[in-house]
């Protein structure tokens, strides 16, 4: 770890140089009213010759209106540039690198796109945008970034994410932010910034791993999906090709789009969103499927969505 | 004392009446009319209750001023809880896809 | 302080009736006397015996805490030692501490009296909230005793309804009957402020100190049933495994946040805005001056309690609240920060042609207008998104709110008990000590959480046992700071317990205040006035070229001086 | 009779004072009572949005017989609750205990059929558990179905705590008719009754109409 709050992206040093305009901003308000409140203790201290007739009464109004007025204008000034800064890079770039985790009490596993798998250690290349999904396996997790100034809830039965474009290689802190249990507080790890190369010829070096579709595909017949998501079933269930990544129209007359965070769903909680035309038959997968598996299953059924109708 | 007794049996026998209605209208398909009519029958109860028994109306602007505040408080919660959840969906995935919809 | 005021006002102590026996006096010396009492000054007195209590508890339990942390790889204590250590510190001192801090104490003693009562609305209910209080301190004493609770003062779940292995059915159980000793008191002191002010005690002639414990009531009875309800669903799902909040059943347990947030963050104003009141009060009695501003330091006050309900979400900020949410929350929490910046230049343009003096109370008060200052314009930083996303849930926050809650409510809870304990006890303690120990405090405190500001924005998380090495210098830094602080607030129980035994009588009026509870004798007779006093002013008439005199009471008291 | 004393406490100066003060006061609590309540239907309101199908199969699994017969139960007892705090402002002891104790019989009618009902749901297992026969988000619906009912029962029990008790004691001439703690029993009794309707509302008529 190198340096005092090291930052490893041009967010991060943007983020700084607001953190700082603040504290200049707050030190010069305290500064103010600390100087006043010292110069008045000691001009109209008790014993001493001051003026001490009543202020008039436009001169205390027009001051308690200026001052409420200031303040209420100084803050939606910093409102207005902080949700400036919050929703300018909110939405990331198409074609980030997708980097899975989970949480779990008390580890992070990570899943490269390319199937490798860590445990407390993220590795990942600069100079392109980098895509964290994650979700949690028991309780509320939080993934935080100092080097990048970032922080996102790990949560259960739900998807997160986060985004960053790093562009100082470097080992920087990677920590759960929100207590999640007894070793809290050992749920910590490496987070590795590379140069592209660099992250190539890691990646490649880790014991081969077939990808996550590969791995998912396989999953897909062994617990059974398959049986009734094919042309051949007898059974009604929707088809799986195409539908990642469009919108789906619902029993109930909603639309939604099959993201993760829907098929995640559908796998543990099938009946909550049925989609127009099928009856809710499905089984659900809740306790037979680790969130693992459904990182595979969900990365099998994207890839299903670029191949349509085989 | 008779003719306060009368005008709270009229509005108990009412209270009965729309309970009957309310059950009644339970066994029919109204689609999400159904719950704006069981909802607005219960409230419609729950106003006659408490102007006519509890005694709203005929109660100092103060007392009123309570559960007028209390309601206020009410919607404040849920009017600022459900900005969250109804608009969870913008959040997206944060990653854009084409817009087609899919064919089965 | 005898020699201050004395030398300030030669020769016009004032002259006590002997006739009316003092509370303390009347009703007897036993025990049973006062665990019967209905005296809403006696039930202040055992408040204090059992908040003191708490605050010592609580104290404790950080005290260790911070000594482990000396080291980046803890000295004494095992994770789930050290987990529960800092969730005990939370839930007493929020809980058994803070929020009935000021309200339940100096609230029940002086809201009657300064509003010219005899009592409060029901005093039977009020002794009972007191029961209600003690019960919920024997459930958390249950839970500490039987091993403690490692969930944190924020019962988060799903880890405290499903995961965790503590006593949280304890815990929650007491949190939750301590609610209904709240809603009580609350009850009570608003039917009190508004069905028995004394005659022309109109709402705008009412001390700040009155207001700003009828709106902590409103706020009290509008937030903490919230935070009952979401104790009681956590309850249901441990106890009876029905699942509120499983996400196994599709359950969100960001709903949990949202329900115990929205008690929460009020709760934050619960535990400010009395001692705001208190500031108010001994700002203008030693600075001699009128409040300036004084309707619309009341507009702020109200400003606050009820904007804070509205700005929950900015705890959310990173928990996968929606984006709309959070910029909403954050708007509406910028706005909240108004009217406490408007109470600051108050406060501070009260001291403008004054006539200063510096006595124990001022000097803590000066304390928490600095403290408050400090630790409100780092509230900005939070309500602003970007900035919350990397400093929640780090040291940045523990500073923020510690500088609220220790700098600011402890610091005018002391104020209070300073400027109030000759009245109440009757005997004035020792000046010197007292202004020594307030300036130890300040320092104190200071050095504690200045340091975990910077730890805090260098990305230290909050809630860690163990720590990598660099935040070592910090941590140290704190723990001795704590150290300090740990010594001044044990001052003030040595000298102002020796005051009772030996401290000189106080007369009844030694600031020469114009609050009607400054009217009675010290210590004031058990049903406060003879005959209801006529309020024919407003509060604070201290300004000397206004009045042809020094000050001019509230009303006129019979059997008072 | 305006300032009797057997009516007035102190602190307050008359009756009529007090009367506003107690009416006052518990109004204040029921607020609180309104937003405690408040929080629970958050729960529902919340849940229902995420998963409309799960609650309708859920509120169709509720015995509507049971909650319709309550309901008409409660409303009842808060008629007659009403006559007691007519007897109570007439200053007639009779009607005061009669009443207070005829909505204290209704009162427990009300559990007593509860009850009955509670006994037929363990036996279908309709309790969050092994043998919950509807899909994982009707437990959502259960979960919210035991701690509202229960909920509402703990509080039904306290008011027939204090209508019994009240009754006995005005019977028993220890209290004066016209105490102020009648009206603040009733209100507290017809406020319970009218959470208990939106309850029935949410809880027992949705989904029924088996489309």
């Amino acid at each position: 770890m190198e340096g005092f709050a090291p930052k490893a992206s041009s967010y991060a040093s943007q983020w700084d140089w607001f953190f700082f305009v603040l504290v200049t901003v707050s030190s010069i308000v305290v500064a103010t009213v600390f100087v006043a409140i010292v110069h008045f203790s000691i001009r109209y201290r008790r014993g001493v010759n001051a003026r001490r007739e009543p202020v008039s009464e436009t001169f205390s109004n027009r001051l308690e209106f200026s001052w409420t007025a200031g303040t209420a204008l100084a803050f939606l000034a910093i409102f207005w540039w902080a949700a400036a800064f919050q929703l300018r890079d909110f939405v990331p770039p198409e074609g980030a690198l997708q980097i899975h985790v989970i949480g779990k009490q008390w580890m992070w596993k990570i899943q490269q796109p390319n199937g490798v798998r860590e445990i407390d250690e993220i590795h990942a290349p600069i100079g392109r945008p980098v895509q964290l999904i994650m979700t949690s396996e028991d309780v509320i997790h939080s993934m935080f970034l100092p080097a990048l100034r970032l922080k996102q809830d790990v949560l259960p039965g739900r998807y997160t994410y986060l985004w960053f474009n790093a562009d100082k290689p470097g080992v920087y802190h990677l920590f759960c932010a929100e207590f999640c249990g007894t070793s809290h507080s050992r749920m910590t790890g490496r987070f590795v910034l590379m140069t592209p190369t660099e992250y190539s010829r890691w990646s490649a070096a880790q014991p081969e791993a077939d990808n996550l579709a590969r791995q998912g595909q396989a999953l897909f017949s062994s617990l059974g999906c398959s049986g009734c998501h094919s042309k051949s079933s007898s059974v009604p269930a929707p088809d799986l090709h195409g539908v990642f990544g469009n919108p789906v129209q619902l029993s109930d007359g909603r639309s939604i789009i099959a993201d993760e965070a829907y098929i995640h769903d559908s796998i543990v909680l099938p009946e909550k969103d049925i989609v127009a035309g099928f009856a809710p038959i499905m089984p659900s997968f809740a306790g037979q499927v680790s969130e693992e598996q459904i990182i595979k299953l969900v990365a099998y059924i994207r890839s299903l969505s670029t191949e349509r109708h085989p | 004392m008779t003719w306060g007794v009368l005008r709270h049996a009229g509005v108990w026998i009412l209270l009965l009446l729309l309970l009957g209605a309310t059950a009644a209208s339970s066994s029919f398909d109204l689609g999400e009319n159904g719950a704006v009519l069981r909802l607005g029958i219960a409230g419609l109860q729950v106003l006659l209750i408490w102007l006519l028994f509890m005694d709203l109306l005929g109660s100092s602007s103060l007392v009123r001023l309570c559960a007028i505040s209390a309601f206020l408080w009410i919607l404040l919660l849920f009017g600022l809880t459900f900005s969250d959840y109804f608009t969870r969906g913008w959040n997206g995935t944060s990653t854009r896809y084409p817009a087609r919809t899919a064919t089965w | 302080m005898s020699e201050t005021v004395s030398a300030a006002e030669p020769g016009k102590a004032p002259e006590e009736s002997e006739q009316c026996e003092s509370y303390l006096e009347a009703g007897g010396h036993t025990l049973m006397s006062w665990l019967t009492t209905t005296d809403h000054k006696r039930i202040g007195i055992l408040y204090a015996i059992a908040i003191t209590f708490f605050f010592f508890i609580a104290g404790i339990a950080i005290g260790l805490v911070r000594l482990e942390l000396m080291s980046p790889r803890g000295l004494f204590l095992s994770d789930d030692e050290y987990n529960r250590l800092f969730s005990l510190h939370g839930i007493v001192m929020v809980w058994f501490f803070l929020v009935p801090s000021i309200p339940a104490t100096f609230g029940n003693f002086f809201l009657p009296l300064m509003i010219g009562a005899k009592d409060v609305a029901f005093p039977r209910l009020n002794l009972l909230s007191w029961y209600v209080y003690l019960l919920a301190a024997g459930f958390a004493c249950y839970a500490i005793v039987a091993g403690g609770v490692d969930t944190g003062w924020t019962f988060y779940t799903p880890f405290s309804s499903l995961y965790s292995n503590g006593n949280v059915l304890a815990a929650a159980a007491g949190v939750f009957v301590a609610g209904f000793s709240s809603i009580a008191t609350g009850v009570n002191f608003i039917t009190t402020t508004h069905m028995l002010r004394a005659p022309g005690m109109t709402w705008f002639r009412l001390p700040l100190f009155v207001w700003a414990i009828y709106a902590t009531s409103v706020v009290i009875v509008l937030a903490t049933p919230i935070l009952a309800m979401s104790l009681l669903l956590i309850i249901a799902e441990r106890l009876f495994g029905l699942p509120v909040f499983n996400p196994n059943d599709g359950g969100d347990p960001i709903l949990f946040q949202h329900l115990f947030w929205f008690y929460s963050h009020p709760a934050v104003y619960i535990m400010i805005l009395p001692a705001m009141g208190v500031i108010s009060e001994v700002f203008t009695c030693f600075a001699r001056r009128h409040i300036f501003g004084y309707a619309m330091m009341i507009y702020a006050i109200l400003g606050i309690a009820v904007i804070g309900f509205f700005v929950w979400g900015h705890h959310m900020f990173v928990s996968g609240e929606s984006q709309f949410a959070n910029l909403m929350f954050s708007l509406l929490s910028f706005l909240v920060a108004v009217p406490s910046a408007i109470k600051v230049f108050n406060w501070t343009a009260t001291l403008y042609r004054g006539s200063i003096s510096f006595e124990a109370p001022m000097v803590y008060a000066m304390g928490f207008v600095g403290l408050f200052t400090m630790g409100g314009l780092t509230g900005l930083f939070l309500a602003s998104i970007p900035i919350d996303v990397h400093v929640t849930d780090t040291y940045f926050v523990v500073a923020h709110f510690h500088y609220i809650m220790v700098g600011g409510s402890v610091s005018a809870f002391f104020a209070a008990l300073h400027f109030w304990w000759p009245k109440i006890t009757g005997k004035l303690y020792s000046e010197a000590w007292a202004r020594f120990a307030a300036v130890i405090m300040f320092l104190g405190f200071n050095s504690t959480f200045l340091p975990q500001y910077i730890m805090g924005y260098t990305g230290m998380p909050r809630r860690y046992h163990v720590y990598p090495p660099e935040f070592q210098a910090y941590h140290v830094l704190s723990s001795m700071g704590a150290l300090v602080l740990l010594t001044a607030y044990m001052l003030p129980l040595v000298y102002l317990t020796w005051s009772l035994f030996h401290g000189k009588k106080a007369p009844a009026n030694p600031w020469r205040a114009t609050g009607l509870e400054w009217q009675t004798p010290s210590p004031p007779p058990e049903y406060n006035f003879e005959e209801i006093p006529r309020v024919d002013t407003l509060p604070y008439e201290y300004h000397p070229e206004n009045q042809g005199g020094p000050f001019r009471p509230q009303g006129k008291v019979i059997g008072g001086k | 009779m305006s300032d009797d004393p057997s009516v007035v406490q102190f602190p307050w100066p008359t009756v009529a004072r007090q009367r506003e003060g107690v009416a006052f006061g518990m109004w204040t609590f029921l607020g609180s009572e309104i937003l405690f309540f408040g929080g629970l239907l958050l729960t529902y309101a919340v849940y229902r949005t995420l998963y409309p199908q799960a609650f309708n199969s859920g509120s169709a699994a509720t015995d509507i017989f049971y909650g319709t017969i309550n309901t008409a139960l409660l409303l009842t007892s808060s008629f007659i609750m009403t006559m007691a705090l007519r007897g109570s402002e007439s200053g007639s002891r009779g009607v005061v205990a009669a009443c207070m104790l005829t909505t204290a019989a209704f009162g427990l009618a009300f559990l007593a059929v509860k009850g009955l009902e509670y006994a037929e749901d363990i036996d279908k297992h309709l309790v969050p558990g092994p043998h919950f026969p509807l899909h994982p988000p009707a437990r959502l619906f259960f979960a919210f179905y035991w701690v509202a009912t229960g909920v509402h029962a703990i509080h039904l029990l306290v008011g027939i705590l204090v209508a019994v008790f009240l009754g006995i004691r005005v019977a028993l001439r220890q209290m004066a008719p016209e105490s102020t703690a009648i009206e603040a029993a009733s209100l507290y009794w017809h406020f319970v009754d009218s959470v208990w309707i939106v309850l029935y509302a949410l809880i027992y008529l949705p989904g029924r109409s088996g489309a």
